[in-house]
């Protein structure tokens, strides 16, 4: 018996309270006399607590405050810790005086699925509707701020996963760790112990709870894992489970991680998950006062908490009858046992007549409601209707084996009749299910090696309850969350929502967040008595994960904020910082899209850095773009396979373009092509196909090629890339390396500050260009030359932008943009550089007649604003406003070299298009340009400025 | 979340892997074009075993026999 | 960001220094190419001293005690080298808690028994495709692709790794 | 119609009655062929094929055979997003040709499917996002559809949950919004189409899993069944998600593969946010539904199965990123997540064509987005099915567009479908 006072406070409602150490929410509410825990979903019916853990469907309530409220917590789920805030949800102005509870009152024009029914006319009439559906739905008011909260994720690998640490899990656990196994125990209570909390047996000698926790003991000394308060929540493909450990109770701040998802991987995996008692189905079977039996016996034996004064028991097997001998232990009046079986006999039947008034084939018919509780049942007794006066029913209809984890692991089930149920049948993991979860009932017979002492002795096996066919007025409740009554069940198989997938999704059945736990095979039963078939060929629902909610953020675990997915960082990243560089998400990267002076745009930075490029030199970063070597006596003809354009002749020392394409035959990436030595090559490929191409060489390689002697080593992040443009780069290097600079498309060795590098003479701006290639954690001496020697020659670092306003003006495609993964080279006007005699990836897809054929493809265009507006990217092109239109601007762009604005776009039999004025129209921008088609080409059309 | 036996590194998780195409599917550089695209394009998608191409991040490539409803996998070779 | 039930790890972060890929067209000459080269090629999973196995294919040379070139020319014809050096940080994990370390950003049983020194796994940690290396029961080198490094080890952090110089 | 129009005076009349009066919604039919057409799977597809044929082709012959219940598929599995904001102009003709259906479905089908526009939101995170998303919206504009490009006020107006800090890991820089777009009633679409095809002496056969075909010649005369030989004058298949498995069982291979995506959905709240909202940058979505769950989902999970299971990792990625665009989603449980199976064509567009085989059709290839096509798809097929004759909006979707080089590949990610 508990101490009257209790020593942690709470509040419900705003209103204080205290409880003891080891309550629950849900027992320090009814210690104190609070019976009216929560409001039904729909109806808005008064509703108590009906549970003792995770299945608990009514007793919803938002525990916490501020940022660190948590809708929905289940009352039993929730252990009391000081300064704990709950509060009721769904109810409106007061819990106590609910105006939606109108719902109740109008419940026969709101039937399952009267939403279906009427509602009609145009969709703006249904919203009007649905608004206030909205408002009536859902349960919790939603968090509105940032979760304060942290929450980590675990891997965990095992021998052995026991989930479940009542009797059968903790000897199973014990066993496997005395055979030397890696062990993983996992118990969604606050301790171990799982029936023996509200049981009173004793176990070689010592209370079941005392046994429970030296056994958890030993499995720790002996090196298992014991995670306590810990849910496993989904068992997926090849024994991988997730578990999701809470480390504080809801809305408790934490110092660490608020919560925990285990992954596990285990070799074998034990469901220890023991069962979930169903209710009993009547007339008001959801009033505060009707709960489980099993739950009112965790009240009194766990927490020392009476749930009523006067209690009737009404049941369909033995167990309940141990509530009422735990019940009137604590001073609880026991007006009677309702048995609805019409022969019970065996010690414990006989034990609860000599104490207690026990009715043979008795049941309820209507729980009676005073105010917001029951006042008093009445009952079918010896055939007649007797009303009893209690406080209290405690119902027990059977016990369901836990099949969650068991099912969602693809296992079996068979049906058992006398239970009215389903057990588990085989495993399709490696998985096998033990003690009540497997229908084991007897704790002598799960613990073999235990010596169990029973005091009330054993009782028979669960047996379920009595069918309701409507034999008193009143709602009978079948999912108590979303109040589907047995009405509900028949207008369904009325309506011929008959499968019982369908009778879930027309009633809402099991939709709750409990997913039916407790009201499930009821139900079943009841839909198997309307269609007259037995209750195996009703058919049964799919189990998915989770089995209890879990927490959005947990899932997340440390993706959260900017570990929501890797940020990329350059080498040299500090020091574009130092120099004061906008940064640009390119894919996972950062990039540096402008230096900005003070006072300046980004498009005024750019076009100032760009015109920097064409007059003086600039240095870029290139660090992100991909880079293969491919090295080896037949990496020609890897390199072969891959590029499409010639391959073999290039000299060694000698870079060219080159364009990869799918096997659809559409560009995949493009880039340039050196060959660093007889058989070494070098690729470099555009920064956001990277790892396609990386992918795609070793397919090449290993699958088509059959391991030729070449290797494809990923450079990409071993060089660094600095690209140095301008008229004088070529001076600017020379300076540096004192040596002269390679050739246009030659490549050298070189020293600068000290450091070997590499030099590519390529050019993307079409001015004398280089790229300075150096391992990254080099780069740094490098770059702060290359941008000192600029500097001293009037040139300085340009970014993103002004890298793409430059080439741009060569016409030079961008993959994403003008490659779009529709195009083939010949619509890039790249026909002419592939090789004629195919055997490159994707030859045989461009000989298909839509490619081969003149007519239709959009080819690359280049656009000049007729009179010098900016163009707006992504705009359609049209010969008339409101046309369909023939193309699209893919990049837009200032021009650099003069003023004005262009573009590159792709259109429609582009190539017979030069000189037609269009328009580039952007409705949703409200723009429209005049622009001239031409080819893809401003700038220095004889190509003389980027030569040597 | 399936655990892969990669030839090299032994059982890993899904996420190391990344599956390819089927083994049938695999284009080879010299065939006709009419046979390269019914190859690319034909997929027998069977509820059941499949041959399939994988690779695992440590640069292997393998062969998986593998059961399309229950995900058994039923052999694993390197290519 | 520190947090309770900090991992019990130290995290030393610097440049690889020398890092060379060796790629030999066949996995069954590993032995004799080893004795033609003078160092060990180690089997799946594993390092000897300096050199980590890390793909079917492929080991890492890790440090400044091998000869590039002499290597290439030893190789003859067998198999080539790369320098693979400047994509990839080096971190070296110091202190009883690498295991949990690993454990909480990856997919990886680093608690097994036979996941002791001298092993190596390539795996991703915190998304990015690491190479482990197991140096001693409290000592791991992990190498991070260099342009990850902030984001791992800002996780890291997260986890409750302490950084030191 | 059988049970009985459904009104708010019904309702009522319920109300007094026990809701006694109401009949079955849609017959439990035995197969009583010859038929002139046979539909293969009763999702929302067939089910609306089968009503369109009835309806406007005055074709009642005509049966809908499922291999478990009606609407057990991709459509009791999707989350229940209606869109017509595509890029490529026949993808946009067809969906909004949909759109435009399900703008009148709940009285056309007198079952109220729930179809409510709240609009379709794409964010955009940066400028270059921001041209995309300019470029769709212009594409769809030219193409008589809706689009409003949106700025970052009006965004956080629309959806104040959203993280729209500059320093967010994705920052948010506006968005794409299509306002007639929104979410419908799942479940609802499909007893809706059976109840109204019903109505017009359509055949629907729950528990009829097809094992074959009848064959005469290179014609197609009907179908095998668990519940015996069906005959049909046209039989067209209908079964996104096993389209390469029925299509095998006539020995067609078909540029098809089936993979898996997962979603997931929260305990239910207080309304929380209105709009659907979308990121192709991130790969996530989420929307609230009227019960007040937050309904979501993101990548597919990269390799065949037909499992209609996944792995958890693909939920965890979806879930992080939907909880860095709207940090509130964090403290909201999850209560389930299930998996379809995906008709995953090889350039992501549907097929609606007739196959080598007389007689044999097919309407599959949707990918992960079939369910905002439901009327329109329907309506399409039952033209084909109907006449022999592609429907002009079906007429570019074709099978033999990809031996021709005519795919239709909105995002340019190429024949791989796990690239998708």
């Amino acid at each position: 018996m508990r101490d009257a006072a209790g020593s942690i406070p709470f509040t419900f409602d705003g209103k204080a309270y205290a409880g003891q150490p080891g309550d629950t929410l849900a027992a320090a509410l009814i210690a104190n006399g609070v019976r009216l825990v929560a409001r039904s979903f729909k109806l808005h019916r008064p509703r108590g607590i009906m549970g003792a853990g995770v299945e608990e469907p009514s007793a919803l309530v938002t525990v916490g405050e501020g940022a660190r409220a948590e809708p929905n917590a289940r009352a039993t789920d929730v252990f009391l810790y000081p300064g704990l805030v709950a509060r009721s949800q769904n109810a409106w102005p007061s819990l106590a005086f609910d105006v939606g509870a109108v719902n109740s009152l109008a419940a026969a024009l709101i039937p399952a699925g009267f939403y279906y029914k009427t509602f009609f006319g145009p969709p703006s009439r249904w919203m009007l509707y649905e608004r206030f559906i909205r408002r009536a739905a859902g349960l919790g008011k939603p968090p509105q701020a940032p979760d304060p909260d942290h929450y980590g994720h675990r891997s965990a690998f095992c021998d052995v996963l026991v989930v479940g640490a009542g009797p059968a899990g903790l000897a199973a656990a014990l066993t496997a760790v005395d055979a030397g196994k890696r062990v993983i125990l996992i118990e969604q209570d606050a301790a171990p112990g799982g029936s023996l909390l509200r049981e009173r047996v004793t176990i070689d000698g010592e209370p079941g709870v005392v046994w429970a926790a030296n056994v958890a003991d030993r499995i720790r000394a002996g090196g298992g894992r014991v995670l306590l308060r810990t849910t496993v929540s989904g068992y997926w493909d090849d024994n991988f489970l997730t578990a999701v450990e809470r480390r504080v109770e809801p809305g408790q701040p934490a110092e660490g991680d608020a919560q925990v998802l285990w992954r596990v991987r285990a070799g074998e995996v034990v469901l220890a998950t023991g069962t979930i008692e169903r209710p009993l189905v009547f007339a008001n079977n959801d009033l505060p006062g009707v709960m489980m039996a099993g739950a009112a016996r965790a009240l009194a034996l766990r927490h020392g908490v009476a749930p009523g004064r006067r209690a009737v028991i009404a049941t369909s097997h033995d167990e309940a009858y141990r509530t009422a001998f735990a019940l009137a232990d604590l001073g609880v009046e026991i007006v009677a046992i309702l048995d609805s079986r019409t022969q019970a006999s065996g010690p414990l039947v006989e034990a609860a007549r000599a104490r207690f008034v026990v009715h043979a084939g008795a049941r309820p018919l209507r729980a009676i409601r005073r105010g917001i509780g029951l006042a008093g049942v009445d009952a079918l007794i010896d055939g007649a209707k007797r009303r009893l006066l209690a406080d209290c029913l405690a119902m027990s209809g059977g016990a369901s084996p836990v099949l969650h984890l068991h099912r969602q692991a693809g296992g079996a089930l068979e049906y058992d009749a006398a239970r009215g149920g389903f057990l588990p049948g085989a495993g399709r993991q490696r998985h096998v299910s033990i003690g009540a979860a497997a229908g084991e009932h007897d704790l002598s017979a799960i613990l073999t090696l235990a010596r169990v002492v029973d005091p009330l002795g054993p009782g028979s096996p669960p047996a379920p309850g009595p069918l309701w066919h409507d034999e008193a007025p009143g709602k009978a409740f079948v999912d108590f969350q979303n109040d589907v009554t047995t009405l509900d069940l028949a207008l369904a198989q009325r309506e011929g929502y008959v499968s019982v997938e369908h009778t879930k999704r027309y009633t809402t059945l099991g939709m709750g967040t409990d997913q039916g736990k407790t009201g499930a095979m009821v139900a079943l039963a009841q839909i198997a008595d309307l269609r007259g078939v037995p209750l195996p060929d009703a058919g049964l629902t799919t189990f998915r994960p989770p089995y209890t909610p879990v927490t959005m953020g947990a899932f997340a675990g440390p993706m959260k904020g900017d570990h929501a997915a890797p940020i990329r960082r350059l080498p040299l990243a500090a020091a574009h910082d130092a120099l004061g560089a906008l940064w640009v998400p390119a894919g996972a990267w950062m990039r540096p899209r402008a230096y900005l002076a003070p006072d300046e745009t980004v498009a005024q930075a750019s076009l100032r850095e760009a015109r920097m490029v064409r007059a003086s030199v600039g240095v870029v970063d290139v660090s992100s773009l991909a880079k293969f070597e491919i090295a080896g006596p037949d990496a020609v003809d890897l390199v072969a396979a891959v590029c499409a354009t010639p391959v073999a002749k290039l000299a060694i020392g000698r870079g060219r373009y080159t364009v990869m394409l799918r096997e659809d035959g559409m560009v995949m990436d493009d880039g340039t092509l050196w060959r660093l030595a007889e058989d070494r090559w070098l690729i470099t490929s555009s920064t956001g196909g990277a790892a396609r191409m990386a992918r795609h060489l070793t397919y090449v390689a290993d699958v088509l090629l059959g391991h030729p002697r070449a290797a494809v080593v990923d450079v990409g992040e071993h060089w660094a890339g600095l690209a140095l443009a301008g008229p004088q780069a070529a001076a600017v290097l020379s300076g540096l390396t004192g040596a002269e600079a390679p050739a246009h498309m030659g490549l050298g060795d070189a020293v600068i500050a000290g450091v070997p590098v590499r030099v590519l003479a390529a050019s993307y701006s079409g001015e004398r260009a280089f790229e300075v290639h150096v391992p990254g954690h080099l780069a740094r001496a490098v770059f702060d030359a290359l941008v000192g020697a600029a500097r001293g020659l009037g040139g300085g670092v340009y970014g993103l932008d002004a890298m793409d306003h430059l080439r741009v003006e060569k016409g030079h495609v961008v993959i994403g943009a003008e490659a779009d993964g529709r195009v083939t080279p010949a619509d890039l006007g790249l026909g002419g550089v592939l090789r004629k005699t195919g055997g490159y990836v994707g030859w045989q897809a461009l000989q298909r007649p839509a490619l081969v054929g003149p007519v239709g493809r959009r080819h690359l265009v280049g656009l000049t604003s007729v009179d010098h507006t900016p163009i707006a990217e992504g705009a359609m092109l049209v010969m008339r406003e409101g046309e369909p239109p023939l193309g699209h601007v893919t990049t837009a762009a200032p021009r650099v070299a003069q003023d004005g604005a262009i573009a590159l776009g792709l259109l429609t039999d582009g190539a017979t298009r030069h000189g037609q004025i269009m328009l580039a129209w952007s409705p949703t921008r409200r723009s429209t340009v005049p622009v001239r088609v031409g080819p893809p080409l401003f700038y220095d059309a004889q190509g003389a400025r980027y030569r040597d | 979340m399936l655990l892969i036996p990669c030839p090299h590194c032994g059982p890993r998780n899904q996420e190391e892997f990344a599956y390819e195409r089927t083994l049938d599917s695999v284009v080879r550089l010299n065939d006709a074009p009419e046979l390269a695209i019914a190859t690319l394009y034909a997929r027998a998608n069977p509820r059941g075993q499949e041959h399939e191409i994988w690779s695992h991040t440590c640069g292997q490539w393998l062969r998986l026999t593998r059961d399309r409803i229950s995900h058994a996998i039923h052999s694993v070779e390197p290519l | 960001m520190h947090k309770g039930r900090a991992i019990v790890t130290e995290m030393t972060v610097g440049p690889v220094g020398e890092l060379l890929a060796l790629d030999l067209w066949n996995a069954d000459d590993a032995a004799t190419v080893a004795s033609a080269l003078g160092v060990a090629l180690p089997g799946p999973g594993q390092a000897e001293g300096a050199v980590l196995r890390i793909g079917p294919r492929r080991w890492w040379l890790v440090g400044t005690n091998f000869d590039r070139a002499g290597l290439a020319a030893a190789l003859n014809g067998t198999g080539v080298v790369s320098a693979v050096a400047g994509g990839w940080v080096h971190v070296q994990l110091s202190g009883v808690g690498w295991r949990d370390l690993i454990m909480q950003s990856g997919l990886i049983d680093a608690e097994d028994a036979g996941f002791g020194p001298g092993t190596v796994a390539v795996t991703p940690l915190s998304h990015a495709r690491c190479v482990v290396h197991v140096r001693a029961a409290t000592q791991c080198d992990v190498f991070v692709p260099a342009s990850y490094a902030d984001h791992c080890l800002s996780a890291w952090r997260a986890m409750g790794a302490k950084a030191v110089a | 119609m059988g049970a009985g129009r459904y009104n708010a005076l019904a309702l009522l009349r319920g109300a007094i009655t026990g809701h006694r009066h109401w009949g079955r919604a849609w017959r439990a039919a035995e197969p009583r062929g010859p038929y002139d057409v046979i539909i293969i799977g009763g999702g929302g597809h067939g089910l609306s094929t089968a009503y369109y044929l009835a309806k406007v082709h005055g074709i009642r012959r005509v049966a809908v055979v499922e291999k478990g219940y009606i609407g057990g598929g991709n459509t009791g599995r999707n989350t229940t997003i209606v869109r017509s904001n595509y890029r490529q102009a026949p993808l946009q003709s067809l969906f909004e040709y949909s759109l435009k259906l399900w703008h009148g479905l709940s009285d056309e089908l007198n079952y109220n499917v729930m179809f409510s526009p709240r609009g379709a939101l794409f964010l955009g995170h940066s400028d270059a996002d921001m041209a995309r998303l300019a470029e769709r919206g212009d594409a769809m504009i030219a193409n008589g559809l809706d689009a409003d490009l949106i700025g970052r006020d009006e965004v956080a107006r629309l959806v104040p949950l959203l993280d729209m800090s500059p320093d967010a890991r994705w920052p948010i820089e506006g968005g794409l919004i299509q306002r007639r777009g929104g979410t419908a009633r799942h479940d609802a679409v499909a007893w809706g189409f059976a109840r109204a095809a019903d109505s017009l002496g359509v055949d629907i056969i729950e528990n009829c899993e097809v094992t074959g075909f009848l064959r005469e010649g290179n014609r197609v005369t009907g179908v095998r069944t668990t519940r015996g030989d069906i005959a049909a004058g046209r039989t067209g298949i209908c079964v996104a998600g096993n389209s390469g498995h029925v299509a095998g069982l006539a020995g067609i291979k078909l540029p098809i593969e089936s993979h898996t995506l997962q979603a997931w959905v929260t305990e239910p709240v207080k309304p929380m946010i209105d709009t659907v909202v979308m990121s192709q940058t991130l790969h996530c979505y989420f929307s609230q539904s009227d019960k007040g769950g937050m309904v979501g989902g993101g990548d597919p999970d990269f390799f065949p199965s037909y499992a209609q299971r996944g792995a958890p990792i693909r939920l965890e990625d979806s879930i992080a990123q939907s909880i860095a665009l709207a940090p509130a989603l964090s403290r909201l449980r999850m209560v389930r997540s299930w998996a379809g199976v995906t008709d995953m064509s090889f350039d992501g567009s549907p097929i609606i064509d007739e196959l080598p085989l007389d007689g044999l059709y097919l309407n599959g290839g949707w990918c992960y987005g079939g369910f905002k096509a439901t009327p329109g798809s329907g309506s399409v097929y039952a033209h084909l099915l109907a006449t022999g004759q592609s429907h002009p909006l079906a007429a570019p979707f074709y099978l033999n567009r990809f031996a021709d080089g005519r795919t239709i590949d909105e995002v340019g990610s190429g024949p791989m479908p796990q690239s998708r």
